[in-house]
């Protein structure tokens, strides 16, 4: 978990300009042309380094799982690069693709769904061996059970099926299905969101306990800002597909600087009867991703909008070391 | 809306084409052709072979398709080889028996079947309920062409209330009308209702245990009002792509049931055009029916847009 | 690490495997049993399967043989069921023709329930090929079923084989269509991305991963199609068109019975309960594996999302 | 043997004062015809129907002799070779056109060249007005079969029609129907009805009715056929009242009718039951094949599977109907008829070169009695031994297949009744069957060349015996089509299909 | 005199009648509201918290689906023992509830206006059109913007919080004495969550509503809830003043629930608190007391005999066998944060 010094060292995925555009049909269909663009990922560029975790926050339809889906080519970039071991995965396909996804793995929100209920977990787990051709059958077997046992769960479940495992069973499951490849970087989006807060406690200690174990390197996506905080040497906050602030947690937490983290923040209910927070309440509609407005994507509900914002994007700038934000109020004069 | 309308009827385009190629190839590789029919028990070989090369039935296959293509295009679906009308007149006078049948059983169907899916649905578990369900297995099990034949006998010969077959239009009064059609319609009506029963008992049930359904409860609505206004119209839903299938079907493929009442319909005129091998009026009539079964579930689709906004046809 | 406890476990984990499967399989009978609907309809299909197998080893009439003098007896000692149209015996002709009905139903049901499901699967995974196929699924769908089974009949000449052929290509699209739509929501579900994000190939996704969760709607479908066979190739023996003659099959017998309705109502009402109580026992077993099948009987209330 | 036309046929002719005039027929009947213009079709549906709309110049009586119709009388050339029509004066059409020689003459050559009976029989013959109520018949050779051939009111009969109309036909037929008949056409609804009306100026002949001769009267105001394909359809449908005749009613459903009070039962012939080998190609080619066949056949067991009840059908060895007997008589191979003899027939059979192929069978399922004959046959087939298969066609899959030699060894067909023996199918060469024998030839040169058909008759015995001997088909037998009707239609007959003038329906 | 509670629940029982037998999801359940108290509920999802205030409300289907034992008095009356009748005028009137998943809780067919003037025309005598001009103030009160236009718009047209706001609106219309809400803000933003929080504590305020909040969010009750219920698999387990129960938890359940969640203040470097295992199945529910499995402090007088509702004093009530053992224990965790 070191998070320090981070310049010095070469990022081990480096995503730059993402945009990912969702195009909406007309009434006509393919015919029809294109309607609009849901844009989903809009000029997000982040690092990511060894052994670390990113979280991403931000709320519900930013895009984060998007992003997340992109950089895995799940679903194909409109542009960007994402620059990983020296090629650009946007670029690959065949061998490489497939090269890529035994590095680059995934943990799905819904433990259930990303399961599928016929197979037993012995077989799911085991898919990603075969697809990759790893071992005979007798090593993947091996090689299974010794990752069930890693996060935890008995040898007697290998013959089960999904639907017999608890929630926080399946996202174990999901868990070793991500690490059975020896994965480099795993993408975790929302893993703790569909569990119980007695569960969700228990895999993200797992989650920390491997990343020691294996220095895997996360990123990791919620909503939760205290599970975020939590697990995460640095923080990125997304909004409408923006990335609107990205900084080390602590810089973050000590001092947020965009007026939606700064909301975000205080929105968080703190389960503590004695202590109340000042809460910044956000008026206006959150804008639909179809037509997002001119200028900063924030300014219908930012408290210290001014007419700059209706008019001219912000751009990301370094404000303290590490700490980046994109918003006119830390403006350093521009043309 | 229009546009959404001028999308779907576009999109039939391929689909004509297939169908009408379907057929075409179909009816022309069965033996026997409109001349073997039109010259009757005892012609042969050579009056047969003559009467080919006058009507152009020995023209190459793809040369006789395209020739009726380019017809068709100009809206000119042909003349029938064996009826002294063109393609467009027989379908035309066919048309009304079928759609008065269709529509008298779907009547029929629905008369009896929502209400009691609904009240299958509402005491489920119950005698009532386990007594529905097996009336409508039942229903569903009759092929119907036995059930004409018992409707007839029992209805028609033993107790003669009702005429045995036959077909008398409406302009000769409503009600003789509707004799010659009751018996049909409930052949043809008992399955439709034996499976809306069942559609409706399911949706019913499954619209029952949504959380709005709790909400109209919790706001107090009444227990009469939570069936009818709240839970009826989105089950619904279900039940009308249901009726749209088996209306078109109705359109299209009382076959069987038209055959045993004698009714001239549409089914009635493919069987027979089938058996003269009046390959235009077939070509025709098939064209019609697709397009008929494509018009009725877009207009099932534009009811269910009417009945559920969340899949209305144009946002704006 | 590990190595070696795995190793040691390895002879248990046989054994878990004997014994989950054990209840797994009681757990699945006790279910099978507690499905009364199931237990009727199977116990009905499998008192005709029975009928259509072993029953032409218990009559000692010959279905072919006829005698003309001793037409249209009505049920007695020497005929249980009466005599047919040309005096043979109802009883033979009807268990032969449990075995053309029903082998019919089958026949037909196997025929479109494989090509449907292809059609379906690929349909669902490639949109350009969804355009074509479910393009000719719609036409085929949209000309009325018995007509297609006719003029397939009339063309490629009246043999049971023909009619199982056209009856297939009548059904393959419902079966399509319904594998298609089952497998447009798998393709969507997050262990299919999950299955893309291991880096797994299109045709591994297709059958391995989507094929198993569209077979119980296909099943229930498959059952449908085959009481709707069984159904359809009486209605089209009945307009003349099925399985020839002197082959029995429930539907031309019911053909002839139609003829002579007004003089031998065995010949109508016995073939007439067997169609019936086949079907409805295939619709008993076709509920009874939905309900087997359903998840919700399974946990009778929802999941929670989210 | 006369009495069986006699019983079956009933001609009491009956004044038409005794019935009430006016009110409606209705006629359920199996097949609707492509057309009702005998000039292109054989079809037996549109002569029932058509011939009370049209007429033709000659006709019969109920004993087959030929009397007038639109011709008050007729005489033949010394050489045989001419006959002149005088036609009837004062005759119109339902157009309300007199009828004159022209019409006769443009009616007659177009059928000479498109009716398969008229090019069968008159052969590069013309019709020709010499004035405007006489038209000559020049004949290229003296023709014994012409005018039996002209009288026949079956199926592709010579119908009159006004020349116009005739003029504007295509090859599906003419474009209206205009006759001369007591029934004038109204309207055809198609799949539905034929509706024909009373012709109110129509002028019956003066002599008694007879068979189709005599006065013909329309007696009912208005005549549907209301076309019924279904068999229970149409008896359901006069049990309940909803038809007052149900022209062919299917065997097993007559004791039902017979039960009903209401309901008179009539039988009539309908045709003969004949197997039809395939002598181009394969074992009947053969004729020591074809006899064997006709040598192990039970024919009354076919029969009785084809018609159900002795009832319905005769046997009858002679190559014409059992009511034409009193024309056309003869011994000659009776004792080669219904051996009913399996054994021979294995021992012919084998003989022939029989050596265990299988015996392709074909039929149609469009006539109960061809269908129910074949699979009864089928049956005896196999007890001689033979390895057989029965094909069951609908009607146009199985007009097509038949004319294919490879496509069968036997055709179970019902021929329809001929006016003379040369106008039986199986002696045309290019009929299904294909017989092809110098000797008939030769006979039936003699036959039709005879001057007249006395003189033709002669050579019918000898005829008869080649039919023994060639044996281009084996008849089964003579069967019988019923037809019921309500008992208020009152003064039904018969012959070559059902007669609908002098008809009432009192109810 | 007698002090009359607004909501007493005594001992309510909720029996469901599934394929595998009987099950009963809430045992034996007994806690009371005043008039203008936020009462929270908090436990783990599945342990009967909805069942609870649907109970309380008599939705489920009483021929097929569920049997009510106990007593549930509401101002006063017992609402189990009323006819269908009386029950229909007090839902929605008197008691009014917001369902947890605001899409699936509004009918897809209506207008949300239409929707909210139902419950108007339902319980008071009213116009349609004062109806419909009630549904714009309503909504105007839950602050969705331009109301005049989103009366005619159907749930699916709106966001998640506008419908959950539409929702509130609804339950509104009666002004009710009673509000339950079934975690009203868990589909939500933080953001949105906390204008929806304010809504409802200025209504709490306003208008003296007593309100069942049930969420098993604990900031979220720390935020809004005078008082709090802590249930575990069907069960009561603790019961406390908000401020008691964050201060001194007693039962091991609700102090392993505290412990476990990350705090936005807390220290990142330790690892979080876990509760081990899992919760069992309403089919298999132990002997003895039900948190036994996953206690850290159960011993086999806990795994053998059920314990019963304790007070541990006036307000704080708990169902443990070593409660006062806990209770004494040095408690690090609140002071970790507390700070
Ligand atoms: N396949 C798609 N087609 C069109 N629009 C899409 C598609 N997938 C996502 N979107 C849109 O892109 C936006 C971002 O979605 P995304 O799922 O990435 O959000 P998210 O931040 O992960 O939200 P959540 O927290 O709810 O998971 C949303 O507006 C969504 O509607
Ligand atoms: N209609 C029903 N039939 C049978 N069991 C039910 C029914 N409704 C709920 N249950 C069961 O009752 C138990 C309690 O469910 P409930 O919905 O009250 O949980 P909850 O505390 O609201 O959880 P969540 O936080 O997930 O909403 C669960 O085990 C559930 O499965
Ligand atoms: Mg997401
Ligand atoms: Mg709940």
């Amino acid at each position: 978990m070191s998070h320090t010094g981070s310049e010095a060292k070469q990022p081990l995925l480096d995503v730059q300009g993402l945009r990912k555009y969702f195009p909406v049909k007309g009434p006509l269909g393919v015919l029809g042309g294109v309607k609009g663009y849901v844009k989903a990922v809009n000029d997000v560029s982040f690092q990511l380094y060894e052994g670390e975790t990113l979280g991403i926050v931000g709320e519900s339809g930013c895009g984060k799982s998007t992003m997340g889906r992109t950089i895995l080519r799940l679903t194909e970039p409109t542009e960007g690069k994402a620059l990983y071991d020296g090629g650009d995965i946007f670029q690959l396909s065949g061998k490489g693709l497939r090269a890529m996804r035994k590095d680059m793995q995934m943990v799905f929100q819904d433990p259930f769904s990303s399961l599928n209920p016929r197979k037993r977990i012995g077989q799911t787990l085991e898919e990603p061996l075969a697809i990759h051709a790893i071992g005979s059958r007798h090593e993947r077997t091996e090689r299974v059970m010794e990752i069930m046992h890693k996060v935890g769960l008995q040898l007697d479940h290998f013959y089960r099926y999904p639907h017999e495992f608890s929630g926080g069973q399946r996202q174990r499951i999901g868990l070793a299905r991500a690490l059975v490849v020896n994965p480099k970087i795993v993408i975790c989006d929302e893993p703790v969101s569909a569990l119980d807060v007695s569960i969700q406690s228990q895999i993200i200690n797992l989650l920390q306990q491997l990343q020691d174990e294996f220095q895997l390197t996360y990123l990791f996506i919620a909503h939760d800002i205290s599970v975020v905080r939590h697990i995460s040497d640095r923080i990125g906050v997304m909004y409408l597909g923006h990335m609107v602030e990205q900084a080390p947690t602590e810089s973050l937490f000590a001092q947020p600087l965009h007026p939606y983290t700064q909301a975000l923040l205080s929105a968080v209910p703190i389960p503590n009867p004695q202590k109340r927070r000042e809460r910044v309440i956000l008026r206006g509609e959150i804008p639909s991703p179809l037509d997002l407005p001119a200028g900063c994507v924030f300014h219908t509900r930012c408290p210290f909008v001014q007419d700059v914002c209706k008019s001219m994007a912000p751009v990301k700038q370094e404000v303290a070391p590490n700490h980046f934000v994109s918003c006119h109020l830390y403006g350093t004069e521009r043309e | 809306m229009n546009i959404y309308l001028a999308k779907r009827l576009f999109a039939l385009i391929p689909v004509l084409f297939v169908v009408s190629l379907v057929i075409f190839l179909i009816i022309h590789i069965t033996p026997g052709d409109p001349a073997t029919v039109m010259l009757g028990e005892s012609a042969t070989a050579q009056d047969i072979e003559a009467l080919r090369e006058q009507l152009g039935l020995n023209l190459p296959l793809y040369q006789q398709y395209t020739e009726w293509l380019m017809k068709v295009f100009r809206g000119d679906l042909g003349e029938s080889y064996f009826m002294k009308e063109t393609v467009l007149q027989s379908i035309l006078s066919h048309l009304s028996p079928t759609i008065s049948l269709a529509i008298l059983a779907q009547i029929v169907a629905l008369a009896i079947a929502i209400p009691i899916g609904i009240k299958a649905a509402i005491r489920r578990g119950t005698a009532t309920d386990q007594t529905i369900m097996g009336f409508s297995l039942l229903g569903m099990a009759v092929p119907s062409f036995l059930l004409a034949l018992f409707l007839i006998l029992l209805v028609g010969v033993k107790l003669q209330w009702l005429p045995v077959a036959g077909y008398k239009p409406l302009e000769m009064g409503l009600w003789t009308h509707l004799k010659y059609l009751i018996l049909p319609s409930l052949s043809l009506g008992a399955i439709q209702a034996a499976l809306i029963t069942r559609m409706t008992r399911s949706s019913m049930l499954e619209v029952l245990n949504t959380n709005y359904i709790k909400t109209a409860r919790a706001k107090g609505v009444k227990e009469r009002g939570v069936i009818y206004k709240h839970a009826l119209r989105i089950a619904f839903l279900p039940i009308l792509t249901v009726i749209g299938q088996t209306f078109g079907g109705l359109i299209t493929g009382a076959v069987v049931t038209e055959s045993i009442f004698n009714i001239p319909g549409i089914g009635q005129l493919i069987i027979n055009s089938v058996e003269r091998r009046d390959y235009a009026v077939i070509q025709g009539v098939v064209l019609f029916v697709t397009t008929a079964y494509v018009v009725i579930n877009l207009i099932v689709d534009v009811l269910y847009g009417m009945i559920d906004p969340r899949v209305r046809l144009e946002r704006k | 690490m590990g190595a070696l406890e795995i190793n040691a476990d390895k002879v248990e984990l046989s054994q878990i495997k004997q014994t989950l499967k054990k209840e797994q399989r009681r757990l699945f009978y006790r279910r099978f049993l507690a499905n009364k609907m199931m237990l009727t309809g199977s116990l009905i299909v499998i008192l005709m399967s029975a009928l259509a197998i072993f029953g032409p080893y218990l009559v000692s009439h010959d279905p072919y043989e006829m005698e003309p003098a001793n037409r249209l007896q009505p049920p007695g000692p020497e005929h249980v069921l009466g005599t047919d149209n040309f005096g043979r015996d109802l009883l033979t002709r009807l268990i032969y023709g449990a075995q053309v009905s029903i082998g019919v139903g089958f026949s037909v049901t196997i025929v479109s329930s494989v090509i449907g499901m292809v059609i379906g699967l690929y349909a669902s995974y490639y949109r350009v090929l969804d355009q074509i196929l479910m393009r000719i699924c719609d036409g085929l769908m949209a000309i009325p079923g018995i007509l297609l089974a006719i003029a397939l009949v009339a063309a490629l000449g009246p043999r049971k084989e023909n009619v199982i052929i056209a009856l297939g290509i009548v059904f393959i699209p419902y079966v399509a269509r319904i594998v298609r739509s089952a497998a447009l929501v798998v393709r969507e579900e997050t262990y299919i991305e999950a299955m893309k994000a291991q880096g797994a190939s299109a045709t591994r996704i297709i059958w391995l991963h989507i094929a198993p969760n569209t077979l119980s709607p296909l099943v229930v479908q498959a059952t449908f199609v085959f009481a709707d066979a069984i159904i359809t190739e009486a209605a089209l023996s009945f307009l003349g068109a099925g399985v020839p003659t002197p082959d029995p099959s429930w539907g031309n017998i019911l053909y002839d019975g139609k003829m002579v309705i007004f003089k031998a109502w065995w010949m109508t009402v016995f073939p007439g309960i067997l169609i019936i109580l086949t079907v409805m026992g295939l619709n008993f077993w076709g509920d009874g594996v939905r309900d087997l099948v359903d998840p919700h009987s399974n946990h009778p209330f929802k999941r929670r999302k989210k | 043997q006369n009495e069986g036309a006699k019983t079956e046929t009933k001609t009491e002719a009956k004044p038409a004062a005794d019935a009430k005039a006016g009110g409606e027929l209705k006629v359920a009947y199996q097949a609707q015809p492509q057309t009702l213009d005998p000039h292109v079709t054989t079809s037996q549906a549109s002569a029932t129907i058509g011939r009370n709309v049209f007429e033709t110049l000659v006709t019969v009586d109920s004993r087959y002799q030929i009397k007038p119709m639109l011709a008050d009388s007729w005489e033949q050339s010394e050489d045989g070779k001419t006959i002149t029509f005088r036609l009837r004066k004062g005759v119109r059409f339902h157009n309300g056109k007199e009828l004159t020689a022209d019409d006769v003459v443009a009616s007659m050559n177009r059928w000479i060249t498109t009716a398969s009976a008229g090019k069968d029989h008159f052969k590069d013959a013309r019709f020709e007005a010499k004035d405007a109520h006489t038209a000559v018949l020049h004949l290229q050779q003296p023709t014994a079969t012409a005018m039996p051939v002209l009288a026949y009111l079956g199926g592709n009969y010579p119908a009159i029609m006004p020349k116009e109309i005739i003029e504007t036909a295509d090859p599906k037929g003419v474009k209206d129907y205009v006759g001369t008949g007591p029934f004038q056409f109204k309207e055809w609804k198609q799949d539905q009805y034929i509706h024909l009306a009373k012709h109110p100026d129509y002028a019956p002949r003066e002599e008694a009715a007879d068979g189709l001769a005599g006065k013909r009267e329309a007696l009912v105001d208005d005549l549907y056929f209301q076309f019924t394909p279904d068999a229970s359809t149409q008896v359901a449908g006069l049990l309940s009242g909803e038809y007052d005749v149900a022209a062919d009613v299917s065997y097993d459903n007559v004791e039902r009718l017979e039960t009903d009070s209401n309901i008179k039962i009539e039988v009539a012939p309908t045709g003969m039951l004949t197997l039809y080998f395939n002598k181009k190609k394969g074992l009947f080619t053969n004729a020591k094949a074809r006899q064997a066949i006709g040598a192990g056949i039970d024919a009354e067991s076919i029969l009785i599977g084809a018609y159900t009840n002795e009832k319905y059908y005769k046997l009858n060895h002679s190559m014409m109907m059992y009511y034409q007997l009193g024309q056309w008589s003869s011994d000659a191979g009776k004792e080669l008829y219904n051996q009913n003899n399996p054994e021979k027939a294995k021992q012919m059979l084998a003989e022939a070169g029989y050596k265990g192929d299988e015996i392709k069978i074909v039929t149609s399922r469009d006539y109960e009695d061809m269908y129910n004959g074949a699979v009864a046959f089928q049956q005896q087939l196999e007890k001689m031994g033979v390895k057989t298969k029965l094909e069951v066609y609908d009607w146009p899959t199985f007009t097509e297949l038949r004319n294919d030699e490879n496509k069968f060894d036997i055709l179970v067909i019902t021929n329809t009744p001929k006016p003379e023996p040369s106008s039986l199918a199986f002696m045309r060469k290019d009929f299904p069957g294909w017989t092809d024998s110098p000797e008939l030839d030769k006979l039936l040169a003699s036959f039709r060349g005879a001057a007249n058909l006395e003189q033709a008759k002669a050579v019918y015995d000898e005829l008869q015996k080649w039919f023994y001997e060639y044996v281009p088909v084996v008849k089964i037998g003579d069967g019988n089509s019923v037809s019921a009707t309500q008992i208020s239609v009152k003064n039904m007959t018969w012959l070559d299909g059902l007669i609908f003038w002098n008809v009432s329906n009192q109810k | 005199m007698q002090h009359q509670p607004l909501l007493e629940v005594k001992d309510l029982k909720v029996h469901f009648f599934t394929e595998r037998g009987r099950i009963t999801a809430v045992d034996g359940i007994s806690f009371h509201v005043e008039k203008g108290e936020i009462v929270g509920v908090v436990g783990e999802s599945g342990c009967g918290k909805s069942v609870t205030s649907q109970a309380i409300l008599r939705l489920f289907d009483e021929q097929h689906t569920a049997q009510y034992e106990g007593e549930i008095r509401f101002k006063g009356k017992d609402m189990l023992a009323l006819p269908t009748s009386a029950m229909e005028h007090i839902r929605g009137n008197e008691i009014s509830m917001i369902f947890q998943d605001p899409l699936s809780s509004l009918n897809p067919v209506y207008t949300i206006g239409y929707q909210i003037a139902e419950a108007i025309l339902l319980h008071q005598h009213v116009s349609k059109k004062e109806a419909y001009a009630k549904a714009v103030d309503l909504l105007r009160m839950t602050r969705i913007p331009a109301p005049e236009k989103r009366v005619n718009e159907y749930p699916h047209q709106l966001s998640g919080g506008m419908r959950q706001r539409a929702m509130i609106a609804m339950t509104l219309a009666c002004q009710p004495s009673l509000l339950i809400a079934d975690e009203p803000t868990t589909a939500l933003d933080v953001t949105i969550q906390a204008q929806i929080l304010d809504l409802i504590l200025d209504l709490n305020a306003t208008q003296e509503m007593g309100v069942i909040f049930i969420t098993h969010d604990l900031g979220v009750v720390a935020e809004i809830c005078d008082r709090v219920v802590v249930m575990y698999l069907g069960q009561i387990v603790e019961e406390a003043d908000t401020e008691t129960l964050f201060a001194n938890p007693c039962h091991p359940y609700t102090k392993g629930l505290m412990k476990s969640i990350p705090q936005l203040d807390g220290d990142r470097s330790q690892k979080l608190h876990v509760i081990e295992g899992t919760v069992p199945t309403l089919h298999n529910i132990p002997v003895g007391c039900r948190f036994a499995p996953r206690c850290p402090y159960a011993d086999d007088v806990c795994r053998e005999h059920a314990p019963e509702v304790k007070a541990h004093d006036a307000r704080h009530k708990v169902r443990c066998w070593h409660f006062e053992k806990i209770a004494m224990e040095e408690e690090d965790r609140y002071v970790s944060y507390g700070q």
